[in-house]
């Protein structure tokens, strides 16, 4: 198991990027491959294993679309 | 009483689809139509959507806006598709930019146009002219203006120094107008 | 002079440099916000100035003291941005100086919403600002009649001394049409700038602006003077309107602005029906035309507005009978159609066919 | 044990925000809620909307609510906060909004030391009506009604709000704060916090001044608009503590 | 209850204090200045509050602010001061928040003069904020009415969630006469504050005080609404008028507030010389009365006020025909006397002895 | 031969003014009258009445004017200034007018550096209605809306306008001075013409606030007023240049 | 129609002509006549002058004012000698502070009293009498109202903790009474 | 003849008395002998000889009643 698990209300997200550009480690980019009802492109996590935790991209984002668990 | 047509653009803001509306209006007024231009306006725009009614009609226009009832639907997102699509009286038809929405209208009281506009774009070199070539279309299909008119339109809607654009421009509309003709019903 | 296709708020602004207007203060709302984005682009050019005002209330005191320096001068709001001015307009009004006031209405009351509405007729015709007066109301029904009225307006504004107000609704303000700028206007007799002008007086016979009348006398003397010299002499020369199809008509719509239009093509549905049915449109709301309601042969005058009913009112007091005026209206920022009027009309004529 | 680190506070509905992609106003009130929680406030708070995006506010927060009029915030907040002494109240309210057209109002609000908070989004721009120039746009910053930008001798100084209202009397803390990092975001929330723990302590006016973003009207991405607060507006606009009644210097 | 002698603006704010009114928010104009004068001293022992706001603006949005919460509010101001007031009062409406906005007019346009008046008709009864709306009006003609009046307004203003204006002219505020404080008014029901008021939502089921209505349709049936539920209930419920020696009369003296009082002579003057002649007193402004219009035996009303004439055509929207209306008015600060007004119900009467 | 040394300034007419004995809005406008004078603007000027006692203002000088909406003066010497750029200029406001109702529009003027000179007179009181509270009543100080004296937890804070203004970009010139004695008076007359030269310069805004007394509503002879000046006013509004753009410090 | 005294006092701020005016309206009221009381306002107040019209009458009163037709005017100084002497209806009366204004009413249609309260209050050792010695006065000549009532009326103008003064405005009341009686025409 | 003249246009004066006070060598004084046209005592000047023109009385006075001459 990740030490963190990062997801993304994928109906939410308007595909701003602010988590991306914040995320220290790069590990965030938009899923191109899915149009949300709002006709964005959601945000997502490529490798949770490399998540500091660090909720850069969680305090970035406007819309509150990401939530972080801590895994212990 | 004469044609009246009740045409509406709809999409992502960047699409072009205001000044596409604008381009039939000026053409329209070039080939001594009536005619009538209203933007959808304010808050309902955020999140990027945009939207325009025209009417191009023989006779003097009343209301310039109609909410249902339109004759030319030209949709060029999903969430547009999703909004207009209802609204489109029987008869009418409706131009699909089907590179980015893989929707099928379900009505069989109406003329649907599935036009990959972004993919014809990049074959000419150029993703802005996606809503050229997607007028090209409309017009060769609705007849509502003349092709040439349009042409005459463009430099009084993005300006005289835009002239050298025009040749580009002539091409996509007739790459619209010969997609357009294959769908031909 | 050709056609350009303009949108509404754009030709406004335009109508007003041509018409000699340097001078625009206004504060951003929507749907009027082009008046002011095309002049602060285009006011500069033309050896003008555009300020954006801190609000509507700083807009229209230095709308104020631009046009008592002796300039032409306008300023543009909607609805809860007309209320805001109030006061000052009723400072241009006691003061005597000629100033223009686009009104572009949205739905109310309130914050309301930003869609096109005609729910400000009473706050343009019966004002809000303090005192007895009147303001000349011109009522444009498409970009061409906005341009020309931007332009009368500035004629009757120094002719009188007064501030004109200019009311569409937001549907004029946003659409673009076909319109002809240079379409020339009435010009009218103004009094020299240096006969109450400031910045024209001299050391021996200052100019000066006032607004207190401190002395009671001296204040109903001057409301006389203005009813008696200024509004009975507008009321005479200035009021407009047009009809449609009244000639052998029965029954007539009333209409003004944007409804006008509609109505317009609900007069052509029913006249195809064989229905004996015309248009009066008034173009000045105040002083509201009188003539066409001493029509006689009329049985129903049909008010249509894009309000709960205003004008009404002052259609009834024309007619003189309130059983021959009935009212239709759609309101908030909903546009009727030509249809559901026609459809109204109908109903009202009953078998009149 | 999982533990959820992060998530979405008490006190925001589920309603999805009007707002562009990437507006900084999300981020805000996110701020506002996680601090109404914090300090207990959820059930005791009432906000102010502005008139500008954030109008639509009262669909974003549990808590009770008004749509003010366009300025007027900081003068219906004192009329609700003379009734609701006990009340923790917020105006959440644009530069447009505060500091064009209600700037009597919250010089008066704050020299009157009404125990209010003001969140005051400072993004430089009439985000509502379409990108307008705003007391604070950035000389140079292009603007609707400044299409070739903001050009002093004919568009005026922009005004620097905290150092303004830090010459009054009657507020009681005042701070500048930023949302276009994660770290300046966590500085916004100390204030944002502070401030209304001082709300609560009856000890006076106080303001926060949030930069942020409008990427629409910038014409900017939304990373790109970020980037544009920290480059250009934080220096223009410089980050601190302009008054605290606590901190005796 | 004895009576006692006080001051017209004194007794307004004492009677508001009787009402419940806790809070009240102002800036000074003459001749209202008693108001708050007598409320930032008395408001506080009451356990209440008085903000001298910064100015009407601020005064009116204090007022949305503290009556959202559900709190009886009060505001007072003189006819610039209220032209200043119409956005706030625009939202107040749209919001639906009880308050009572007290209007001591004055004499205008402009800054004008601070002698009474009743110019300020329009701006009470007409609006000068947006959109289609209404507001009860209630016109007070002696010290004694205006304390009746300002109570009886916070019920109404609380019965329908909607302003009050209470109208008075300078007179009525500056003068002594005797009044009985304690007349108790007609309590009528209130929505709980749970259900609407800020500060009493729950997080399940959060309270707003709303001003926008995005969308059209909403915003038109918010309308309608309001002219179903509100008005036409108003106008059903709360019309009121007095009428003085109307039982004989063929003609009718119409006059509200100082003028009413004054002509009251004039009627009294005219009965000895044998005229028969009354008084019809509208003592609500909207909803204006109508039954007392049908009455067919009056051969011509006599529309006296301080004004150019702004009552003169909701009498003649009454009435139904223009040509049995007159009017007669004093402006700009000047009171009429009852000498002048019988005179010229002479006039107009001619021979009608 | 004899030379007339002090006599009453070209540009006030013969009116007598209805000021109460010993006010000091009299000073004032021969203090305007004189600068005027000498700066050879006396056929180029117009002065801009506010609402308050010198709402009579068009009575007393003969130069063009204009009686504006209370507190809207800059505003309407925008709109004048904008089209009479070469003329001079003058706003004369209350404390009510400018420091109240007018807050939004003198900070809006002064920070667009409009070229107007603003004479703002404080006397701590509203004079004109009759003596209420105005934003820079003096704490204990008594009014008709604070009749027990200003209670600042009741009636807020006074307000320092000179010290607002300065934070802002567009001022060229601000000033405090006095009118309570000869020398102030001195001062006062310096100031006022060093602003109107800046005006003329067209330097940006310009504004002198003149503490000055309400014999009449302070309810204390003309000559115990001038005291109260000297005594409480000034100590609480201390004297002094507080904006000079030629002054680089 | 029963009697209508239509009175008006004036004088500099502080010689008490406000609180005279009211001192009458309570008398009347406590008499059982219909009162009213209308103070001169605003900047025409400016340079110290101040002035109020009572009406105090059998009939319930309109119009609370009158411009002319004075039946009663108290005059304290000499501005307000010029400004009211003129406006004194043919046969009402006028008293004047001839303490302090030495001119002298040029009317023979009217009863003109030359009272010097100032004096007389300075006899009484209080020079802020003035006012009460002139009503005094007033009420002997003209009978408006009692003067008993004035004495009740004492405490509802000047509020209960003034009750320590009522045995010297009494006094002052009678010396005005007094005066007036030798004058008496 | 005085090295100064400082004359009072007596019916302008409103008896202020701030000249009086402003004075340094306190010449001026109410006339209580003389009421103007608006009822008020107007200022006058006592011992002119003593006048040292410093002109504090002229710049006090709110209603420009005072004029002074130098006679050289
Ligand atoms: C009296 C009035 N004037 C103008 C408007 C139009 N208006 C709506 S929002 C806005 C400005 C919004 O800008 P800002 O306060 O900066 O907020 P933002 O949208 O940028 O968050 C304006 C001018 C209005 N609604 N009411
Ligand atoms: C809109 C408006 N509000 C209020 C008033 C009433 N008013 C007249 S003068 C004044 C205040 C004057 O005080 P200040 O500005 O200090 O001038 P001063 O008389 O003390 O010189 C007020 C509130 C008005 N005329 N217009
Ligand atoms: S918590 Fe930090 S490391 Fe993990 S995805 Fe978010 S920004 Fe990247
Ligand atoms: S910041 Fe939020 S809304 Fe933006 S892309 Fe990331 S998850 Fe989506
Ligand atoms: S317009 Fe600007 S401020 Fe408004 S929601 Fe969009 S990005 Fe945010
Ligand atoms: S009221 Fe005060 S400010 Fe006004 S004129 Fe009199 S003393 Fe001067
Ligand atoms: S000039 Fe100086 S010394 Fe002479 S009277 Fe005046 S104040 Fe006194
Ligand atoms: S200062 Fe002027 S007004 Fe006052 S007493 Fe002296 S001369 Fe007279
Ligand atoms: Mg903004
Ligand atoms: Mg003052």
């Amino acid at each position: 198991m990740t030490k963190f698990t990062v997801t993304f209300d994928e109906n939410e997200c308007k595909g701003c990027e602010l988590c991306a550009v914040a995320c220290p480690k790069k590990l965030i980019a938009l899923n191109l491959e899915i149009t949300n009802d709002a006709g964005y492109n959601p945000a997502g996590i490529g490798k949770m294993e490399e998540c500091i935790g660090c909720q850069s991209c969680a305090r970035m984002c406007p819309d509150c679309v990401i939530t972080i668990v801590k895994n212990d | 009483m004469g044609k009246t047509h009740k045409i509406s653009c709809a999409g992502f803001g960047g699409q072009g689809v205001m000044s596409m509306g604008q381009l039939l209006t000026y053409a329209g007024m070039i080939d001594g139509k009536e005619v009538s231009w209203v933007p959808a306006y304010g808050p309902e725009m955020r999140g990027g959507t945009a939207n325009c009614s025209v009417i191009v009609s023989d006779d003097p226009i009343g209301s310039p806006i109609f909410d249902k009832g339109i004759t030319t639907s030209v949709v060029m997102n999903l969430p547009s598709f999703r909004k207009f699509v209802p609204k489109v009286a029987s008869g009418g038809s409706i131009f699909v930019n089907s590179s980015i929405v893989s929707e099928k209208v379900d009505r069989d009281d109406v003329n649907v146009y599935y036009i990959p506009v972004n993919d014809l774009a990049k074959e000419l070199g150029n993703g802005k002219l996606i809503n050229i070539i997607m007028l090209g279309a409309v017009i060769e299909i609705d007849k509502i203006v003349e092709s040439e008119s349009v042409i005459k339109a463009f430099l009084k809607v993005f300006g005289d120094d835009k002239a050298k654009f025009i040749p580009i421009n002539r091409e996509a509309l007739s790459k619209g107008a010969e997609v357009a003709k294959t769908l031909k019903k | 002079m050709a056609k350009i296709i303009m949108k509404g708020n754009e030709a406004v602004a335009k109508a007003a440099i041509i018409a000699g207007c340097r001078y625009f203060f206004g504060y951003p709302i929507t749907p009027q916000n082009e008046v002011p984005e095309y002049l602060s682009r285009e006011l500069f050019a033309a050896g003008g100035t555009f300020v954006q005002a801190e609000s509507e209330v700083a807009a229209i005191n230095m709308v104020y003291g631009a046009g008592s320096a002796g300039a032409r001068v306008m300023t543009s709001s909607s609805s809860p941005g007309i209320a805001l001015k109030q006061e000052g307009i009723g400072y241009c009004v006691a003061g005597e100086v000629p100033c223009v006031i686009v009104s572009m209405m949205r739905g109310g009351p309130g914050l309301g919403t930003i869609q096109p509405s005609q729910g400000d007729y009473n706050q343009a015709t019966r004002g809000g600002a303090n005192g007895d007066y009147h303001i000349p109301v011109l009522a444009p029904g498409s970009v061409q009649e906005a341009v020309d009225d931007v332009k009368e307006a500035f004629e009757i504004a120094d002719c009188y001394r007064t501030p004109v107000i200019v009311v569409a609704d937001g549907l004029i303000g946003q659409m673009m049409e076909p319109v002809e700028l240079e379409k020339p206007v009435k010009t009218r007799n103004t009094a020299p700038k240096s006969t109450w002008a400031i910045g024209y007086g001299t050391r021996e016979k200052p100019n000066t602006i006032e607004n207190l009348v401190i002395d009671a006398p001296a204040c109903e003397q001057k409301n006389i003077r203005f009813f008696k010299e200024k509004y009975a002499v507008i009321e005479q020369n200035e009021v407009k309107y047009e009809e449609y199809m009244m000639d052998d008509s029965e029954y007539a719509f009333v209409a003004y602005g944007t409804t006008s239009r509609i109505v317009r093509n609900a007069v052509n549905e029913l006249r195809e029906k064989g229905y004996k049915i015309g248009l009066i449109k008034p173009r000045t709301l105040w002083p509201f035309p009188q003539v066409p309601f001493q029509n006689k042969k009329i049985k129903k005058f049909l008010v249509a507005e894009m309000s709960m009913g205003q004008m009404v009112y002052d259609v009834q007091l024309a007619v003189g009978d309130k059983e021959k005026v009935t009212f239709y209206g759609r309101c908030g920022g909903i546009i009727p159609t030509p249809e559901e009027c026609a459809e109204y009309a109908e109903k009202v004529m009953g078998g009149g066919q | 044990m999982p533990t959820t680190v992060f998530k979405k506070p008490n006190g925001l509905t589920d309603k999805r925000m009007h707002y562009c992609p990437g507006c900084g106003h999300g981020i805000i009130h996110r701020l506002i809620a996680e601090c109404i929680e914090e300090i207990n406030e959820i059930d005791n708070t009432i906000i102010c909307a502005p008139v500008g995006c954030a109008v639509f506010i009262p669909n974003y927060f549990t808590y009770d609510s008004i749509q003010c009029a366009h300025g007027r915030a900081p003068a219906t907040a004192t009329g609700i906060k003379r009734v609701h002494s006990n009340k923790i109240v917020i105006t959440y309210q644009g530069d447009g909004d505060l500091a064009s057209i209600g700037m009597a109002e919250i010089i008066h609000a704050a020299a009157r030391g009404e125990k209010i908070t003001t969140v005051f989004i400072n993004n430089g721009i009439y985000g509502m009506t379409g990108g307008q120039m705003a007391p604070t746009t950035l000389p140079g910053m292009k603007a609707t009604t400044a299409q070739t930008g903001r050009d002093l001798e004919r568009n005026g100084n922009p005004i620097r709000v905290c150092e303004l209202l830090s010459t009054l009397d009657g507020p009681a803390y005042i701070e500048r704060v930023a949302v276009d990092t994660p770290a300046h975001i966590i500085k916004a929330k100390k204030a944002i916090k502070k401030a209304l723990q001082y709300q609560k302590a009856g000890k006076g006016f106080t303001m926060v001044e949030v930069l942020s973003s409008c990427p629409t009207n910038w014409g900017l991405s939304a990373a790109k608009a970020m980037e544009f607060v920290g480059e250009k507006m934080i220096p223009y606009y410089p980050l601190g503590i302009f008054k605290d009644v606590e901190e005796v210097e």
